[in-house]
């Protein structure tokens, strides 16, 4: 008997880091951080359009740049807690323009104390976020159906509500203050880019840090396991979806903040706007994959290309050609950076 | 339904169950099938495939409802609508297909359902996970079922071997279980010690008082550990029979009908 | 005519006459989110309700919807609709009503004439050039012979339509400057002499869409002093986007910037009154939607289609200049007296 | 030893039937046939909306319906054989549209033979399949970015090459030949109609009954376990949405037909009416799950509630808000009649 | 490496890897692992749970790339890129995740990849399936693994029982392979009289003259059906003995280190 290899009894298994090269490391830091794929993709593209026109980077352009991504982050955090459950929500930008009507409409119309208005708007929006969480958890209906009705409903409650009317908050209102302006030097910081960043700050806590969260990317990941494993799926979706609503209750208020005055007037496809944020910061669609992280940067991946491409004077037409082609870029660069042999 | 097999059958059944019947579509998976588990025992659960095994104890354990029949914990007649209810029993169970989150990492799978806050008001009030705890107590959990090849504590169960996500998920009864464990076929993928270590584990959670119910193909192993063999054929139990009084052979026979039992 | 009919539910004329039941009209508009189509609904039923026409309204998804628009063409004429009012999204409509027409329905086009203007047999609607270049000379004059450093703030990137480029080649006729190429936006030079008021140098720095909304203005208003700290001339394709820019500009503590938009809705006049918009080229759209109605009625009991003026694409609904600020040569009436006529 | 329950040694399995209640034999019907909840719904709500208008059932009104249905549910087709892959097409629309203006554009302005202009038409809807296809098998993007820049971009570039334009083919042409009518009584039976019933035809067929379909619905199913069995994963993808493009450009023939004329104004949901029709018909957007002639349910019971509201009366947007409650409905009944239980 | 067990080492070896390394972040799966499969041979490959042995016959077929390291097919060295090159050279693999599309039927399942077509027109122009066909074959050859339990052939595999699932896994490679065939654990799922049919089925393709890997954590089966056996221990091949001159505590006592084999 001929033995080939012998390995010394009871030998402890190599350490960690034994085959550490520098490939291996940025490998570990990609499985470890994912969401550093669509950081780098940010970067570089932020220094390329600095490059094409040095106004990109000035203080005034930064700012303007973070308001603009504060309401559709807000709207794509919540998007991102549903997607990470493998659910969708279509409504998102329904749910925001009804509460946001209903907010300002009861302050203004029917003169009611601004903070119950305020707090009036919130309810609604939960409300919104309970009847899509009722839909998939109680009556089945896949969360692309449930939403895509309920997105015809929130949308006629809001324009019915609104009865074509455009509502001008009183200046220094409660309901304007997520549009005040923080002067920093010469960058001038919005409360709402704060309200939303706290946001990011408390929703990654709760997925990365509590069992809630851990519960969230199980049911997300494998819905018939975690119910078995004893995870009251139904309770935690419902959660998720109001969770959701919520957080699209602070973007209405923030969205008055930030435009001033409440209509229903405004971009009809927020919806696929959230999930793209979501999408290319590295979420899965199928759910239980993603950090919340990547979704923010994703959202600010997609204002750096639209500022950019108009700063570098790119006209309308070939904007939107461009746009196009550097999602992809963008989504192709993170495949290919964290692609792991297999 | 008179008499069952062992000393036991002077107190009452932890976990019982009469006529159970389940079908999915055309085919039926239970025809009426009946169930004793008697306190500190372990029970063999023993049947060719499809005998309706793992039917049985997806009814017992609250992961499906049966289309008819009764199951008793305690005597009392008890209904599980969801896998949750009888968790809350005391009823811990490793399914045949592990229930485990693939993209989570060890601890967070072993501690699904039950995670450890950190203490003081981190945990209470912000209801922080005990992260680096729960991946302690992992690695030692797995490493009791003699499982020395994990690289990674990190890592996600998707990524692992068969025989290390099998000891996730079996690691996970056996820390948890307070008032009945159920085991569908724990030692299927692993290895000839980790096998051995389970075996060990199983034994000890009898000699602790915990009833267990055993599912396997291991004869040897089955013949070793039980103190009493339900034989499950054709979604009934076609006979409860004891290590003592019978061999493999005449199992396997009741088994495959080759024997009237 | 007589009173309404069995509640509703049965339209038991199943006969083309409209005897025992009531006319019917089909209003189909182009979507429902901005104020402006809300309004004309509301006018509309108005008058529907006195001339006793029952009114089936509907609207695309977006303004840029025409399947939805085509199905309910085709479903006025199943239902044996007497009319259609519709203000439509796009050319690809054409063919459906022209088979409205062929069927016997009269066709009333709103607010945007259709490509070519027979497809309907009467357009009412804003002439968007003359509302354009009320704009214009507005601001040559408030310019006094200042350089002008322009925004312009347009509908759409993605689609060339009549009234986006009327509008925008409207207010540059009416500043003098000449237009590039007259079907597309964005062709005048971009620089060089603007010969209204007093004349002047001009630059255009920058031209953004915005989707006629309150953001898309915003954002783009934000775009443009990003690229050009120096804007004080903006224009905007309608009250939404002037809104949105008034808004960055206050953000962005701007200025001395004029805003001119077309529109002329009643909850936008603060922002003319404020200054925050200099003038707004104020539209009917009521008198537009009414028209129409009174057209169908009149068909209905004379047998008469209406036609457009003699020569002319369209029937004109006018336009007025609303600006607390007038400027001589150019006829304009103040907020108070716009908001008796605005809409909304 | 005493035995609880003996059974016969050898005893054989009893009969299929042994226990075939009425309930259970539906069951059975649902389990083979899971398009038929989607068929009751679609009848259900038919004879309801007749009750409403007895117009409904007419046949002008049927005429009708049928024609509007013919490009979406080409649309729709294409869309499912995508998802049945677990892919998505949000550029279904701007393809069409694309290959659209490539037609009537090269037959029109460029004066090419009609039938030449036809085939470059298709070949572009092939193409941009065939870009799809090669940014998921090659450039790993996931489907929902990878069409989503496509989308910009085939948007962008069908109106830079329309210019503008809208284009009439002449009367006769062969461009406008889906859009002939073949009277039948009363009832007039539009040849794009058969051209699309056609394709589900072919379609159905190619998934049910051939290897093809097998891979299609394997790799749906469970992407790795398909590599695993030496299936070719990347060029089953590249065949799925290369014949997805050729559909889209099949119903861009039947869209300038139908409406008579080209022109880039068309509607910007199209791709989420695509993936209704498919998600009402009972397919599943993970993947693997659901048959065509369901996605033709679907978009039957899309276009029944838009037509059937209209006929009833229903105004402005209590229509839009009836719609959305409708779908969920819809689709809620469907859950209800194919629970199994578990 | 300079020999091998038994008499087989005259010949050259069907399938063999030399030094073989495969890592996953920071997970070392294989530190050099070299294999050796001989013509007509049974050779078993056992090792603890996460030694590497689904990771070596990965490599093996086609599954996944080596980071390094030679594969010889009939003494030629050789690249698998994918399973399919890997198939089309003729080496059929169990994988122990099994490898099925859940939604589709058994029949489905048991033909992917290499379905048969009607005959005539229907089949070469139309390319119909013969759908029939495969459902009754299929039915056969589950029949022959000894699955007794099936009650319809037309459930999607999604809806059986582990031991019918891997039976179905298993009858695809039993009916396919034409130069190698490997079996990653093929029993761990099946019941006693299953487990016999898979064993007295493996010695049958032998017979043929067609050489088997078999992963297996079943000693006594093992050493019944083994010609050689390869023992991996923490990424290597520690070992390679031969069941007549070692007993199956030796084989244990290589596989988990207590002795250096
Ligand atoms: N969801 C389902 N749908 C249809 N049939 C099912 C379903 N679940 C189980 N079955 C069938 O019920 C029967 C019993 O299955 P079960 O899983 O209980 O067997 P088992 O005894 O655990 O077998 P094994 O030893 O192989 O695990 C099998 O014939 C199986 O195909
Ligand atoms: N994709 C992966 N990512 C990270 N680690 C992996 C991956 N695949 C395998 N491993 C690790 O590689 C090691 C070897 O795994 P492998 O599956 O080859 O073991 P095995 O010998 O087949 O074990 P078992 O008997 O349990 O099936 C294990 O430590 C496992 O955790
Ligand atoms: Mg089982
Ligand atoms: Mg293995």
């Amino acid at each position: 008997m001929t033995l080939d290899t012998a390995e010394a009894a009871g030998s402890p298994p190599p350490s960690d880091l034994a085959k550490s090269s520098v490939g291996n490391r940025v490998q570990h830091i990609l499985h470890a951080h994912p969401s550093f794929g669509p950081l780098v993709v940010l970067v570089v593209s932020a220094i390329v359009f600095d490059l094409l026109n040095s106004r990109f980077f000035s203080a005034a352009n930064l700012s303007i740049m973070l308001q603009e991504v504060a309401v559709i982050g807000l709207l794509a955090l919540g998007q991102t807690v549903i997607i990470l459950t493998a659910g969708i929500d279509l409504a998102v930008g329904a749910a925001m323009i009804l509460a946001q009507m209903v907010m300002a409409g009861l302050a203004i119309t029917s003169g009611w104390p601004v903070v119950l208005a305020l707090g009036a708007g919130l309810v609604v929006a939960l409300a919104t976020g309970l009847v899509d969480g009722l839909l998939v958890t109680r009556f089945k209906v896949p969360p692309f159906i449930g939403t895509l009705g309920t997105l015809g409903v929130f949308t006629a409650l809001g324009l019915l509500y609104a009865n074509g009317q455009t509502l001008n908050p009183l200046p220094g209102s409660l309901l304007l203050w997520p549009g005040n302006l923080i002067q920093i030097g010469s960058f001038s910081l919005m409360t709402g880019v704060i309200v939303m960043l706290a946001l990011y700050g408390i929703v990654g806590y709760a997925l990365g840090r509590t069992a809630w969260g851990k519960h969230v990317y199980a049911v997300g990941d494998d819905p018939e396991a975690a119910r078995l494993v004893g995870i009251n799926t139904a309770r935690l979706l419902l959660s998720v979806y109001v969770l959701a609503g919520l957080i699209y209750g602070i973007a209405a208020w923030v969205q008055i903040g930030r435009v001033g005055d409440a209509s229903t007037n405004i971009s009809s496809t927020l919806n696929l706007d959230s999930i793209t944020a979501a999408v290319i910061g590295g979420v899965s669609l199928f759910g239980g994959r993603g950090i919340v992280l990547g979704t923010l940067f994703g959202a600010l991946i997609v204002q750096v290309f639209q500022n950019g491409l108009a700063l570098a004077g790119v006209q309308d037409l070939y904007q939107q050609l461009a746009e196009g082609v550097l999602v992809i870029a963008a989504v192709a660069v993170d495949q290919w950076i964290r692609k792991v042999r297999t | 339904m008179s008499a069952t097999e062992s000393g036991d059958s002077r107190t009452e059944p932890v976990l019982a169950a009469r006529a159970l019947t389940k079908s999915y579509g055309r085919v039926e998976a239970l025809r009426g099938a009946d169930f004793e588990l008697y306190p500190g025992e372990i029970l063999a659960v023993i049947g060719d495939n499809g005998a309706g095994k793992s039917s049985l104890i997806k009814c017992l354990s609250g992961a499906s409802t049966p289309d008819s029949g009764q199951i008793f914990l305690d005597g009392e007649e008890v209904t599980f609508r969801t896998p949750q209810d009888a968790k809350e029993a005391g009823i811990e169970t490793v399914y045949q297909t592990l229930a485990v989150a693939p993209a989570l990492d060890i601890a967070s799978n072993l501690y699904l359902g039950r995670e450890i806050r950190k203490p003081g008001p981190l945990g209470r009030v912000l209801r922080h996970l005990d992260i680096t705890r729960m991946r302690e107590e992992a690695r030692e959990h797995v490493k009791r079922l003699g499982i020395e090849t994990l690289q990674d504590i990190t890592q996600p169960v998707e990524t692992l071997s068969g025989g290390q996500r099998q000891a996730v998920a079996v690691a996970r009864a056996a820390a948890f279980g307070s008032k009945v464990v159920i085991l569908d076929e724990p030692t299927a993928a692993l290895g000839v010690r980790e096998s051995a270590q389970v075996a060990a584990i199983i034994k000890q959670l009898r000699d602790h008082g915990l009833p267990i119910v055993l599912i396997s193909h291991d004869m040897p192993s089955v013949f070793d550990l039980a103190d009493r063999i339900h034989i499950q054929r054709l979604g009934r139990r076609a006979a409860v029979i004891s290590p003592n009084t019978h061999t493999m052979e005449d199992a396997v026979a009741i088994m495959t009908g080759a024997r009237a039992a | 005519l007589t009173s309404c009919s069995s509640g509703g539910t049965a339209s038991s004329q199943g006969t083309s006459g409209g005897k025992g039941g009531k006319v019917k009209v089909a209003l189909i508009l182009k979507e429902f989110t901005n104020p402006y189509w809300i309004s004309m609904e509301k006018t509309a039923k108005q008058e529907a309700a006195k001339k006793g026409i029952e009114l089936q309204v509907t609207a695309g998804k977006s303004d840029d919807d025409t399947t939805s628009q085509i199905t309910q063409i085709e479903q006025a004429i199943a239902a044996g609709d007497k009319g259609i009012i519709i203000s439509l999204n796009g050319d690809a409509v054409n063919n459906a009503l022209l088979k409205a027409k062929k069927a016997g329905l009269v066709v009333v086009a709103v607010d945007t004439p259709p490509i070519p203007a027979s497809v309907a047999d009467v357009t009412y609607a804003t002439d968007n050039t003359q509302a354009g270049t009320l704009d214009g000379k507005w601001a040559a004059a408030k310019l006094n012979g200042k350089s002008a450093d322009i925004a312009m703030l347009d509908d759409l990137s993605d689609q060339v339509i009549t009234v986006d480029v009327d509008r925008d080649h409207g207010f540059l006729q009416g500043m003098g400057i000449p237009v590039g190429n007259p079907n597309v936006n964005g062709k005048e030079p971009k620089s060089g002499q603007y010969t209204g008021g007093k004349g002047g140098s001009y630059k255009i720095a920058c031209q953004q869409p915005t989707n006629g909304s309150v953001t898309g203005g915003q954002t783009a208003m934000e775009t443009c002093l990003s690229k050009d700290s120096n804007i004080n001339l903006v224009y905007a394709i309608n009250e939404p986007a002037a809104q949105g820019a008034a808004h960055a500009l206050k953000a962005g503590g701007k200025t001395g910037v004029t805003v001119v938009a077309i529109d002329g809705g009643c909850s936008n006049l603060s922002f003319v009154s404020s200054g925050q918009v200099g003038a707004t080229a104020g539209q009917f759209p009521g008198k537009m939607a009414s028209e129409g109605v009174d057209a169908i009625a009149q068909f209905v009991k004379t047998g008469k289609k209406p036609t457009n003026q003699q020569g002319k694409d369209f029937f004109n609904t006018g336009t007025k200049l609303y600006t607390d600020s007038p400027q001589s040569g150019v006829s304009s009436i103040n907020t108070k007296a716009a908001a008796k006529m605005c809409w909304g």
